[in-house]
């Protein structure tokens, strides 16, 4: 059991460390996905150690927001990509104060 | 737990991958390591449905989609490795390991109890105890996830949609512009040359050689250019410095 | 009769605020309504004061309360006038010489196009004057005290296109205004020490309270005395006022208003008698004014102003009078009442000369008028030989009973006043000689000419009155008809006898009014006043009012703009500064709070990393504490 | 009912105007409908105060309905004799300055419909800031003042009005916010002590702690001083004075600032005696320093705005002086001050905002000479400045002499130099006289017009009633004295005895036939 958390939690980190250094907005996206993977499998391990279903279904859940965000996401990217003929998180900054 | 750790160094192998990988390509193979991985290990926690969804929608239609939005966007986009903001790296480094530590350091504090498996609850099969699951108590929210998704493709759509804000460019139009182009800047209004001309050297990474025997750099895809991958032609008066192209790529055409 | 006293104050004052508000209509037949309404307070004055000269000795006193001024807790303020022997005089000076003033001025200011103006603020005066004198509360002669004293700031600046009239006016009021702070804490004062300022609780009780309060408040009241009456130090506004209309000169700046300092310390005998200090000090301010009005007199060259400084003198041997206690109160009041006589005459008698001399002030430009203004001449030589002292003139009675006072007083204060009578003589001598005796000095396009009817008949009863006022003195009526009011104690007896204390001072009179003869009389007067540089320091002071204005320039002007600047300055920079100043440095902190605001999601993301991290530290020292 | 009625009518006016037309053509209905609704207010307030009892004094005419029951507060109005004068004056000032307000010329385009309405509005809750007796209420109330007020700086004023709004609004909203602070602490005090109430008969019997006492009454102090405005916090009031309208002007100086030394009255003097007394030597000092430094700042100003401006900083020093005196003598001069001072200074605003708006300049510095053309402007601005030098025999000379006799009781220095004022106040107002109105005409003032009728009209009243009450006041001083005793007592101090009263025998034999 610890050690499917100590794997999801080190994943996630490794996810969160990524979006933090890299600047391609795809691979920040990617991170992002990695992150929520890690909390999948600490869902579905819960799941096992309790034996009960609803870890799981929480994952499905988290599977198919993730879907829904990664299409929407995307179709930012794309779009800014055109506008800007960058995908660099760091070439946006409109919420500069 | 043979499958876990073996898998486990992989997975966290691959996903430092997403880290350091200069490419987008690279760190997008490596997520689907880590997800294909990932997947094996809901196999053998008993979420054989799971299993199977993350293997579809997961490393099948989400990574593609990554990839399809990588080639639009375009490959050569590989990060700079320089950072921009002082100071982001190391605080994120250093965040990290602490709240990975940390984090890790409390999971091994805790004391779990017997693992209960999930024999009973998969009594009649995984996907059969989600169903029952999905369609009893969970039915609401997944009723909604319908209609997120479906808010999620329009919304796609509607990102992805251009408004066209003028009348398409005729080839009249499109013709004049380039002469007065040429009258403007001296751009040349035909087509540039293609990269080596002679038999002996018809490689797409020659550039083609000028009647005055010089080289003509901008007969050479953009692409390889920037790269640098473009090899000095042989017997060329000048030897083509990648660095002083000037911008000749393929015109912008309106769509 | 007596319980109408009111509609002395009555008459002119609805006729003065009626006139101002009717508007243009009234130009025409204005000024013959003021004078009227001055004549009927004059007559009522008269059946007034018969009816109480009928009445017994010790009952020649009315109190009648008109209605409640102000009502407050212990604050109690009756709109009441007291009506006594003292007042009684006054309403006759005031309302006699008023009345001839303003038939004078009807021929006067006959083309001048604000007449009926001039006449309702003439009217207004007369009204706050009669307050002044017939109030029975000290609140109450504060209110006339200040109405006059508006009159005075109207009348002075009447000329109001004249900025040296203006700025003349506004320098009177503010003078006045010093004054009357020290009038205004008398009467807290009052009120605090002895929960009234009802006159005559005031001076009865006043005995109870300890000597110091009476200082204090014989003091203030003092301030408020010279500020009215043009004493030292608050004495400099008198030579100035002398820009308003000569009428206004004669009847306000001679005869009534500057006196009422004189009229107040008289009143207040029962605060001055409790404390010896304060009299005093009435003495010492009195003596010293005597001394320098009576220098100023002699060094100027316009008519006006050394007449003026010849009032100052004047008041001054009143105020040293009153100073001198119970001895000097009738004395003080009859020099007050023979001198608004001949001095009025005397303003008004050089009020004709101008008229005549094209308003030229400079008697180095007169000369020899005494052909061709023979009733000026004549009336204006008995008010000269009233005010030097001649004998069986009225100032010579007057005169000589407060020198007599004053050397039983003291013999240093006595030998001031003697000094003050040859000076006097001096001056007066010096003005006739320039004004009507010697070589004509005027100018060719002036031709001098008598005044009309209108103007010399006041100049004829008041030359009369010059002459004859030293009547009131026979058989000391005037002691013994204010003996009610002020008391009277005999004083000392004096080292030699009266009569040959009359001869001394009718000898140094003489010699000072030949000196003046030498002097000016016989040897020709140059009609250009030789420049500052080429006269002695003592006419040089004299000219300079004794560097009045420049005293006060010095002390309390120059700090005052000097402090103004500062504080407006202060105000913007320094307490409005502190205010934009907090804004601008809330300003500069929400700029540096901009800073870390840059857009990078990658910055934020950081944030919101580092705090998650925090939060599962923080959580986890929690459970591990 | 009569006090809702009083302030509901200047509000529905304001409705009904807003309802009007727009436009120039309609400019005159629109006015003459906001005079009609201002004068039906000021004959109502008449009625208020024939209705009033002055015998048995306290507050009358109350109304009271629960509005917020868990907090304790409750919809309640009535008036004593100080509420009722300043009602008086407010209903007093609106047709005033209405009327003298008819040739205002607004900036841009602005409607006169929604000018004219601000001020109704204005009106409507000043009434009922003068008639809460309810702690949350009048704070509600308080607050909304700044709108109205906000708004005729802020669109209607001159070229620094942007400016001027914020600084005043921020100011007051500083003062607001500490008084809120001090409102919530009142609601714990009132809660802890049994039931919650804002009551000010409740709060008046609610015990505190002489620590709590203090900070909630430096909370309310801090908003009255600033409202006041007390030095060193009246540096929003030059400001928006000159860039305000002369009808909002008067408005601003002499109707809501009053709030604050009403506020000082009621609630500080109310709800906290023990702190008011406590911080009298503070306050002392503070308002004897606005009364000289108002002074000499009026006279280093060259904007006759700013100048009329800083005399009301004196002369509000004068009111808080008289008030924190604890006498019933100056308490009364205060109050009556409050009266006055709205009257003087609304002629003095009026005046020299016409005179401003025919010159098209405010410098004093532009002016010079006018009384040759303009004769009657000059006797009006002459008796406008003599009653703020405090003349005697006219009004606020009553209220000046009270507050410093009162004063003096107390604390001679205080008085002694606030005494000082009247010498400073004659210089600022004669030397502003003497350079606007005499001398040489000044070049460019040819064609100066005089008062017209209806501008003598608008100002005649104010005029009247100074020179009336300088004579008169007693009308006003029944009024005011029971309330006044009752809040002296509530502070616990009386009026201190002379020192060596008069024998009240002797008096009697005096007042007979001299001595």
């Amino acid at each position: 059991m610890t050690e499917y958390l100590s794997l999801s939690l080190i994943l996630f980190t490794i996810g969160a460390v990524g979006v933090l250094v890299r600047r391609n907005a795809i691979v920040v996206f990617m991170c992002i996905e990695l992150m929520l993977n890690a909390t999948n499998l600490a869902l579905v391990a819960f799941a096992h150690q309790h034996g009960n279903l609803d870890g799981q279904i929480a994952a499905f859940f988290v599977m198919v927001v993730a879907a829904a965000e990664v299409v929407v996401g995307l179709a930012i990217i794309v779009s800014i990509y055109r506008t800007r003929r960058s995908a660099s998180v760091d070439d946006a900054d409109l919420l500069k104060g | 737990m043979t499958a876990f750790w073996t898998l486990a160094p992989v997975m966290v192998v691959a996903a430092l991958g997403l880290l350091f990988a200069r490419k987008a390509v690279h760190a997008a193979l490596c997520l689907a390591v880590v997800m294909i991985s990932l997947a094996v290990q809901y196999a053998a926690l008993g979420a054989p449905f799971l299993f199977a969804v993350q293997i579809i929608v997961y490393t099948g239609a989400i990574m593609m989609l990554f990839l399809f939005v990588l080639m639009l966007v375009g490959v050569d986009t590989s990060d700079s490795l320089k950072e921009t903001i002082a100071g982001q790296r190391l605080a994120a480094t250093v965040v990290g390991l602490l709240f990975g530590v940390v984090a890790v350091l409390a999971i091994g504090q805790t004391v779990t109890g017997a693992v209960t498996g999930l024999g009973q609850a998969n009594e009649n099969g995984n996907p059969f105890g989600l169903a029952e699951l999905l369609f009893g108590p969970y039915v609401l929210a997944f009723e909604l996830t319908s209609a997120l998704l479906i808010t999620a493709a329009l919304g796609a759509m509607v990102l992805a949609h251009r408004e066209r804000l003028g009348a398409r460019a005729s080839q009249a139009t499109l013709a004049e512009r380039r002469m007065r182009e040429y009258a403007e800047t001296g751009r040349h209004p035909g087509n540039p040359p293609t990269p080596g001309v002679y038999a002996r050297d018809n490689a797409v990474d020659l550039p083609a050689r000028l009647p005055d025997g010089t080289s003509a750099p901008d007969s050479v895809s953009q692409v390889l250019r920037d790269r640098g991958q473009v090899r000095p032609a042989p017997g060329a008066k000048d030897p083509v410095d990648p660095a002083d192209t000037t911008d000749t790529g393929p015109r912008e055409v309106e769509e | 009769m007596l319980d109408l006293v009111w509609l002395l104050v009555a008459i002119p004052l609805v006729s003065g605020l009626g006139l101002l508000v009717w508007g243009k209509e009234a130009d025409a037949w204005g000024h013959l309504v003021a004078t009227v309404a001055s004549a009927a307070s004059f007559v009522l004055g008269v059946v007034a004061f018969i009816e109480l000269a009928g009445r017994d000795a010790d009952d020649r006193s009315v109190t009648h309360v008109l209605f409640t001024w102000i009502e407050a807790g212990p604050f109690h303020v009756d709109m009441a006038y007291h009506y006594d022997p003292l007042a009684a005089l006054f309403v006759l000076l005031i309302t006699g010489v008023g009345t001839l003033i303003h038939v004078y001025s009807i021929g006067y200011m006959a083309h001048d196009e604000r007449r009926r103006r001039f006449f309702c603020f003439l009217n207004i005066f007369v009204a706050a004057m009669l307050t002044l004198v017939l109030a029975a509360d000290y609140l109450v002669i504060f209110l006339g005290w200040e109405g006059v004293g508006l009159a005075s700031y109207l009348l002075i600046g009447f000329w109001q296109h004249k900025p040296s009239a203006a700025a003349a006016a506004k320098k009177a009021f503010v003078v006045n205004r010093v004054g009357d702070l020290g009038m205004a804490l008398a009467i807290m004062l009052m009120f605090a020490q002895l929960g009234t300022t009802d006159i005559a609780s005031v001076n009865a009780s006043i005995g109870s309270a300890s000597t110091s309060v009476a200082t204090a408040m014989g003091l203030l009241l003092l301030l408020g005395a010279c500020g009215k009456s043009a004493q030292v130090p608050l004495q400099s506004w008198l030579l100035d006022a002398m820009e308003g209309p000569t009428p206004v000169s004669a009847l306000i700046h001679a005869a009534t208003m500057v006196t009422a300092g004189v009229y107040l310390v008289v009143r207040s005998n029962g605060i001055f008698d409790a404390s010896e200090a304060a009299r005093t000090a009435v003495v010492v301010v009195g003596l010293v004014t005597l001394l320098v009005g009576a220098w100023i007199g002699c060094a100027k060259d316009d008519i006006k102003k050394a007449l003026a400084g010849s009032t100052m003198s004047q008041i001054g041997y009143m105020m040293l009078a009153a100073g001198l206690g119970p001895a000097g109160y009738a004395f003080a009041i009859f020099h007050l009442i023979t001198h608004g006589f001949f001095k009025a005459n005397m303003f008004l008698g050089a009020g004709s000369v101008m008229h005549a001399m094209d308003d030229d002030v400079d008697m180095r430009h007169y000369g020899a008028l005494r052909t061709s203004l023979p009733i000026t001449f004549a009336t204006f030589a008995l008010g000269y030989l009233a005010i030097i002292g001649f004998p069986g003139f009225s100032g010579f009675f007057s005169k000589d009973k407060i020198i007599e006072a004053a050397f039983g007083y003291n013999v240093w204060v006595g030998l001031g006043t003697l000094l003050g009578a040859g000076v006097t003589a001096f001056y007066m001598t010096r003005l006739m000689m320039m004004t009507f005796f010697g070589e004509k000095r005027w100018r060719d396009e002036v031709h001098p000419h008598e005044s009309p009817l209108v103007m010399t008949i006041p100049l004829m009863v008041l030359g009369a009155a010059s002459l004859l006022g030293g009547a009131l003195l026979a058989g000391d009526w005037i002691v013994d008809w204010l003996e009610p009011v002020v008391g009277h104690t005999e004083h000392h007896e004096l080292a030699i006898p009266a009569l040959a204390m009359s001869a001394i001072i009718v000898a140094v009179v003489a010699v000072g009014a030949t000196l003046a003869y030498l002097t000016y009389g016989r040897r020709p007067v140059a009609d250009v006043a030789p420049l500052d540089s080429q006269v002695r320091w003592p006419v040089r002071a004299g000219r300079h009012e004794m560097y009045g204005n420049e005293i006060n320039e010095a002390l309390v002007v120059r700090p005052v703009q000097h402090t103004t600047r500062t504080l407006v300055f202060l105000d913007g920079r320094g307490i409005d500064g502190f205010v934009t100043g907090l804004a601008d440095r809330l300003g500069e902190a929400s700029q540096a709070l901009r800073k870390p605001q840059n857009g990078l999601v990658r910055s934020y993301a950081l944030g919101i990393f580092a705090g998650a991290t925090l939060v599962l530290v923080a959580l986890l020292a929690v459970t591990l504490a | 009912m009569i006090l809702t009625l009083l302030a509901a009518t200047p509000l529905l006016g304001a409705l009904v105007v807003t309802c009007l037309p727009r436009g120039s053509a309609n400019a005159s209905t629109v006015k003459a409908v906001a005079i009609g609704f201002s004068a039906l207010t000021l004959a109502l307030s008449l009625v208020v105060m024939a209705r009033y009892d002055v015998e048995s004094g306290g507050y009358q005419m109350t109304e009271k309905h629960e509005w917020i029951g868990q907090l304790g507060a409750w919809y309640s109005l009535g008036v004593n004799g100080i509420g009722l004068v300043l009602i008086l004056l407010t209903t007093i000032l609106v047709p005033v300055v209405l009327l003298a307000a008819w040739d205002d010329r607004l900036p841009g385009r602005r409607s006169v419909n929604s000018y004219v309405a601000w001020m109704l509005v204005l009106e409507g809750l000043a009434i009922g800031v003068f008639a809460a007796t309810d702690a949350f209420l009048f704070y509600v109330l308080f607050e909304a003042t700044l709108i109205p007020i906000y708004f005729l700086i802020g669109s209607y004023g001159g070229p620094q009005r942007t400016y001027a709004a914020v600084k005043f609004l921020i100011y007051n909203l500083v003062g607001g916010l500490l008084m809120l602070a001090a409102i919530v602490g009142l609601y714990v005090v009132s809660a802890k002590d049994g039931n919650a109430s804002y009551l000010l008969s409740d709060l008046q019997n609610v015990d505190m702690s002489t620590t709590t006492e203090r900070l909630l009454f430096c909370g309310f102090m801090a908003a009255f001083a600033i409202k006041a405005p007390l030095f060193p916090f009246h540096t929003w009031l030059p400001d928006a004075a000159a860039s305000a309208t002369p009808g909002t002007s008067v408005l601003m100086v002499s109707v809501i600032d009053k709030i604050g030394t009403f506020g000082m009255l009621r609630w500080c003097l109310g709800v906290f005696p023990g702190a008011s007394e406590w911080a009298s030597p503070v306050v002392i000092t503070l308002a004897v320093i606005s009364i000289v430094y108002g002074a000499l700042c009026a006279i280093g100003q060259d904007d006759i705005r700013r100048l009329v401006a800083f005399t009301s900083v004196s002369h509000f020093g004068f009111i808080i002086l008289g008030i924190f005196a604890f006498t019933t003598v100056s308490t009364a001069g205060s109050t009556l001050y409050m009266f006055n001072h709205g009257l003087s200074t609304a002629a003095l605003f009026l005046v020299t905002g016409l005179m401003i708006a025919r010159r098209g300049s405010a410098s004093i510095g532009d002016f010079g000479g006018v009384q040759k053309v303009a004769p009657i402007m000059s006797g009006v601005l002459l008796v406008a400045g003599l009653s703020s030098l405090s003349l005697p025999g006219l009004a606020p000379f009553v209220s000046e002499f009270m507050v410093l006799a009162g004063t003096f009781t107390r604390s001679v220095p205080a008085a002694a130099v606030a005494t000082l004022g009247i010498v400073l106040a004659a210089l600022y107002i004669l030397i502003m006289y003497a350079k606007v109105m005499t001398g040489p005409l000044r070049e460019g003032l040819e064609g100066f017009r005089d008062l017209g009728s209806r501008e003598v009209a608008a100002l005649a009243p104010t005029l009247v009633l100074i020179v009336g009450l300088g004579f008169y006041p007693q009308p006003m001083l029944n009024v005011i004295n029971p309330a006044v005793d009752e809040v002296i007592s509530q502070v616990g101090q009386g009026d201190p005895p002379p020192r060596t009263p008069v024998d009240v025998s002797e008096q009697a034999k005096t007042e007979e036939g001299g001595h």
